[in-house]
């Protein structure tokens, strides 16, 4: 097969610790089977520094919590076609959203302030400005896809991507869990 | 103490009378009923009824009772004095306002009669009472008052010529319905505790925990003629086999309380309550409950928990109470309208009542009238009587001549009934296919001011917060309820939200526990149904037509 | 309980079950699985959760099948696209009413509510999380309480009431403010009446009762425990089953 | 444990009402489904319920301390924190609400710096909140230390609350 007919899939990552990709690497040699079908054209194992257009999947990873995380996945929306939520984080705002509860700035506090012991200052400009609320992606953006886990294994993100490339909806339901 | 003769004797010894209100020993020519019901009291009726009576006094008038009388019904235009003699009805009677008072003296001394004809009132056309019939006339703290006007003829009557099958069969035969919401059938209702077997007794429970916002027909009618439900409790006891009752009332009516409090001491005095009722065998005791702020415990297995002392959750039924109530007895609960209604249905039959009202809604029903409506105020009309009827002739239309909107009835598991059903009858059926139901008979008019979309919020809001929390979906689901509208309402909904709104609501009303789950989604869905432009406006448009809500829009 | 038996069809299988038994108990002795988180056999009813309700030919409204006695002919319908949907919804309003984060909690593996959503195939939600501030409650020597993760379903004031006799627990206040309470409102380390018998938490479906100690996924539950506590009780005291 | 009989249990205090709280008990004959009745009594003489009446409630009515605890919170008509001196209930019923409570109840919140249910610092003044007084016709209306002042509007109930 040529590279003309392979998709073209992104993976992308918002406020996440990386063990959805982690666990997307944990495929192992069927990332061979996989690479022969799909063309990674942006994520952190691709050095792309600009999101391309036209892609036809996005696995995202993590929770929106940040204005930046905020102007990406809308970015990441407007060019892909099918885009997925990858994990809990991404599907439910799981361990980031422990913070709403409380709102940022306490949390800012406790990090940046209560817990340091040099040059305690809660840095502006430098990081981008968290959102009141870590929210799952769907909350900005449409989804189309959600594989709920934490991290999903190995085996449903492979059966996720085949199912996408060879132009099915992905039927998780019933396999797929949170946690 | 056995019949009404001998209660009525004067001189018993046991007999402490409340502070007397001025009645003339001689012959009574005309009588100044001064309203001294919480509407009225609120605006200072008691010191009015104080000052027309030392000016009556002073005037010499031997042969005028200044007395005080439970609601009069035109709540809007307290405090107010009837002349029932003459028909007058003398409006926003001030203490103060010596122009009133004089009016009243010389309408009272035989002079040139003031205030209004009351047969020309329009708020006053259209009504057939029944279980307001004595409200008006009969002093609330004196047995004696509600004697002199037929009371506890009934019970008598009952117990000592009937069986208690007959009663029920008398019951059965008005077609009576329960007035707290569902329109059960009271007849029925009456078989089934008199059917069930019990050892160790069975209990008559009066639920006067009026909770509806907007709702005030039980708190006027236990203000007013406390005996009238105490009456017809005793000849429910009598009929289903029960020698307990209890009143649960809420504590946010404390007059109630007081004068309901008062009339079982009478009544007991007079030997219409307690051990051999017109010196027959049946006994009967009332013990009133004082509820703590629990509009659930509206619900009856709610407030069965809440008699017996715990939290005031519903439980799943069956078993009803008919079978397993108070303390696992049979139990008959019926609100404070359907005892009232009983013992005119005794004194005069089931046929008699069954020719008022229409096929399956018989008899009266009283209504709360308030909001945006010129004649606000405690009504009773027969069952049928249209919407229109009421708003515009007994209600005298809108105030400040504004637009009709909708007629809320029903309270928070009500609906929202637009112009279009104006001229809807009244009953329950009617209600019940137009979105909403008869619940206890609040009825709240909304002008074109009015939006609602933050309606529904209201009673969502009211809904969350009065969930008990046992079961998921109304406890959770009205919260989330609440949210959407509040999004809605800030213009910040979507028309994804409106979907899930309605879905919400389904699962809502279809998996909840009781009554209050089940109903609280019916606000959501009679607003959509009547008035779904309204939800668009605030979505679309990011607009609220009626101005009420504060739009901060924007993106989430 | 009568030894009558009623002969019903559930989903279409005939099965028989003792008359005054509930839908649930026979469909759970007969093989088929009705999704339930109040319910745990060996405590009393209380029929709150909603996720057990289901369809009986012939009635309009659906009914809790954990408090509903089966009857001579009946037909139940466990399962329908409405059920589903109106489970799902009810999973996704517990899940979102306190703050459950599957991923780090002591439950994770071992938890009824995490497995109920996976089996009824909930990917996700479309509601808001309420995210209410809750408190983690560690004051016992041995248990900790963790609102966040607490249901309502009372599985733990029934059993401490009915099985220990203790009856430390409770619910306060009402509503989605309603709480789960040791005493007088007081923390559980402070309770009087606590017997530390560790019942409780092993009849807690979720995460909001545990064994100190128990980190992420740890907190197995010992199962089935209340019914064999049912069992030696009723043969202690000669009580029908 | 064995329980104390209930008839010997001291009073937390030797405050002369708790005389007719255990007057009511004995009643009631100390049955545990006399829990509301009693709570109510002592709410009307104490104003309030603290840890110290719900203990002794438990123990003279033989309830659990969280079955107490648990009624006690249920119902809004009890108050476990002290209230103060002056209390201020605006009512939410449907007819007051579509005729201005919501503004009412803002602009006292506002005024007083509190939420529903808050008692000022000086413990002068509380403010409540009611779902239907019954008074609709004279909506919207606002019950100032047991007076019905009815058709409030914002600047008079401003009026009502600083003569306070």
């Amino acid at each position: 097969m040529t590279a003309e007919h392979k998709a073209r899939v992104a993976t992308t990552w918002l406020d996440g610790c990386s063990g959805c990709h982690m666990s997307l690497l944990d495929m192992d040699e069927r990332l061979l089977e996989v690479a022969e079908r799909v063309e990674l054209v942006y994520g952190c194992l691709v050095d792309a520094k600009e999101f391309p257009e036209d892609v036809d999947v996005t696995l995202v990873e993590g929770a929106v919590s940040s204005e930046e995380d905020l102007r990406k996945i809308r970015e990441v929306r407007a060019r892909t076609r099918v885009l997925v939520s990858l994990g809990d984080c991404a599907v439910t705002a799981n361990v980031p959203g422990m913070r709403n509860p409380f709102g940022p700035g306490p949390v800012l506090e406790r990090a940046y302030l209560e817990n340091v012991t040099l040059n305690a200052q809660i840095p502006h400009g430098a990081v981008p400005a968290l959102l009141a609320e870590s929210l799952p992606v769907h909350a900005y953006v449409p989804v189309d896809v959600f594989v709920p886990g934490c991290p999903p294994s190995a085996d449903l993100i492979f059966s996720v991507i085949m199912d996408l490339v060879e132009g099915r909806l992905p039927q998780v339901q019933g396999t797929a869990r949170f946690g | 103490m056995s019949t009404i003769e001998d209660a009525r004797a004067p001189g018993e010894g046991a007999r402490r009378r409340p502070p007397e209100p001025l009645v003339p020993e001689g012959e009574r020519r005309v009588s100044a009923n001064v309203c001294q019901a919480a509407g009225c009291l609120s605006m200072q009726s008691d010191l009015v009824l104080g000052a027309l009576r030392d000016r009556v006094e002073a005037a010499g008038l031997s042969d005028v009772a200044v007395r005080r009388v439970g609601c009069l019904g035109l709540c809007a235009a307290g405090p107010l004095v009837e002349v029932p003699e003459l028909g007058r009805l003398f409006d926003h009677v001030q203490p103060d306002d010596g122009a009133a008072l004089d009016s009243l003296v010389t309408t009272l001394s035989g002079g040139e009669p003031g205030g209004q004809a009351m047969a020309k009132e329009p708020f006053f056309s259209h009504q057939v009472k029944v279980v307001l019939e004595r409200c008006g006339q009969v002093d609330p703290e004196r047995v004696e008052d509600y004697l002199d006007a037929g009371g506890y003829e009934a019970l008598t009557k009952t117990v000592t010529t009937m069986s208690p099958e007959e009663v029920i069969a008398e019951v059965v035969r008005s077609g009576l319905r329960g007035r707290g919401g569902a329109g059960y059938p009271t007849g029925l209702k009456w078989t089934t505790v008199a059917k069930a077997t019990s050892h160790d007794g069975k209990f008559v429970v009066c639920n006067a925990d009026e909770g509806d916002p907007g709702a005030f027909m039980d708190r006027s009618v236990l203000e007013s003629c406390p005996q009238q439900v105490l009456e017809g409790m005793a000849i429910a006891g009598y009929a289903v086999g029960a020698q307990h009752g209890y009143v649960y009332v809420r504590a946010e009516y404390p007059l109630a309380v007081k004068r309901l409090n008062s009339a079982i001491r009478q009544a007991e005095r007079s030997g219409f309550l307690g051990k051999q009722i017109a010196g027959t065998d049946f006994e009967f005791h009332v013990e009133v409950r004082i509820g703590a702020g629990a509009f659930v415990c509206g619900e009856e297995t709610a407030l069965l928990a809440s008699i017996q002392g715990g939290r005031g959750t519903p439980r799943p039924r069956p078993p009803y109470p008919a079978a397993s109530g108070l303390w696992g007895r049979p139990t008959l609960i019926n609100n404070v309208e359907t005892y009232a209604n009983v013992p005119p249905v005794v004194m005069r039959g089931g046929e008699w009542y069954g020719s008022i009202g229409t096929g399956k809604s018989k008899g009266t029903k009283v209504f709360a009238l308030a909001g945006a409506v010129v004649n606000t105020g405690l009504i009773e009309v027969p069952m049928g009587l249209s919407l229109r009827q009421i708003v515009f002739d007994i209600g005298g239309g809108l105030v400040g001549g504004k637009k009709f909107k909708a007629v809320q009835t029903g309270g928070p598991s009500g609906g929202c009934l637009p112009e279009e059903l104006l001229d809807m009858p009244i009953d329950y059926e009617s209600l019940a296919q137009a979105g909403s139901h008869m619940g206890s008979g609040g009825m709240i008019v909304m002008d074109e001011s009015t939006c609602m979309v933050d309606v529904a919020k209201y009673f969502m809001d009211f809904c969350r917060e009065e969930s008990c929390g046992k079961c998921l979906p109304c406890r959770a689901g009205t919260v989330q309820m609440y949210g959407l509208l509040d999004k809605i309402t800030r213009g910040r909904g979507t028309r994804h939200d409106l979907d899930t709104l309605q879905s919400l609501a389904e699962m809502v009303r279809t998996t909840s526990l009781c009554g209050l789950g089940q109903g609280a989604p019916n606000p959501v869905f009679s607003t959509l149904r009547y008035f779904r432009d309204e939800y668009l406006a605030h979505i679309d448009d990011h607009t609220c037509p009626a101005g009420a809500c504060r739009l901060d829009g924007g993106e989430r | 309980m009568s030894d009558e038996v009623r002969t019903l069809v559930i989903d279409g299988r005939d099965v028989a079950g003792a008359s005054g038994q509930s839908i649930l108990s026979v469909a759970e002795e007969s093989g088929v699985f009705i999704p339930a988180l109040c319910h745990l056999a060996g405590l009393s009813e209380v029929g709150s959760c909603r996720l057990c309700m289901v369809e009986v030919e012939g009635t309009a409204r659906l009914v809790a099948s954990c408090v509903t006695a089966v009857e001579e002919g009946m037909k139940v319908t466990t399962t329908s696209e409405r059920l589903l949907a109106y489970r799902r919804r009810a999973i996704e309003l517990l899940f979102m009413e306190r703050n459950h984060v599957c991923s780090v909690c002591v439950a994770d593996n071992h938890c009824e509510l995490q497995e109920l959503a996976k089996t009824l195939g909930v990917t996700h939600f479309e509601l808001p999380p309420l995210h209410p501030a809750c408190d983690v409650d560690a004051t016992h020597e041995r248990f900790v309480l963790d609102h966040n993760r607490c249901i309502l379903c009372a599985r733990c004031v029934r059993v401490c009431d009915e099985i220990e006799g203790a009856h430390t627990w409770d619910i306060r206040g009402r509503g989605t403010g309603a709480r789960l309470i040791s005493d007088l409102g007081k923390p559980w380390g402070e309770s009087t009446t606590c017997t530390s018998c560790g019942k409780c938490v092993q009849v807690c479906p979720t995460g909001a009762l545990y064994e100190k100690g128990r980190s992420v996924a740890e907190g197995k539950r010992h199962r089935p425990y209340v019914p064999f506590l049912v069992a030696t009780n009723a043969l202690g005291t000669g009580r029908q089953l | 444990m064995v329980a104390t009989p209930a008839r010997t249990l001291s009073p937390p205090s030797d405050d002369k009402r708790w005389r007719q709280v255990e007057v009511r008990m004995r009643r009631l004959g100390h049955r545990p489904d006399g829990l509301i009745e009693v709570l109510h009594t002592v709410q009307e003489l104490f104003g309030f319920l603290d840890d110290s009446a719900l203990a002794f409630v438990s123990q003279s009515l033989s309830v659990p301390p969280s079955k107490v605890y648990g009624v006690a919170t249920f119902y809004s008509h009890f108050m476990l924190k002290p209230q103060g001196e002056h209390t201020c209930v605006v009512c939410t019923g449907t007819a007051c609400y579509i005729n201005g409570a919501g503004a009412l109840l803002a602009k006292l919140k506002e005024r007083l710096g509190l939420e529903a249910g808050g008692t000022t610092a000086d413990g002068k003044l509380s403010l409540l909140q009611a779902r239907c007084l019954g008074a609709c016709s004279m909506a919207p209306a606002v019950v100032v230390d047991g007076e019905v002042h009815g058709r409030v509007t914002p600047s008079s109930i401003a009026v009502l609350v600083e003569a306070l």
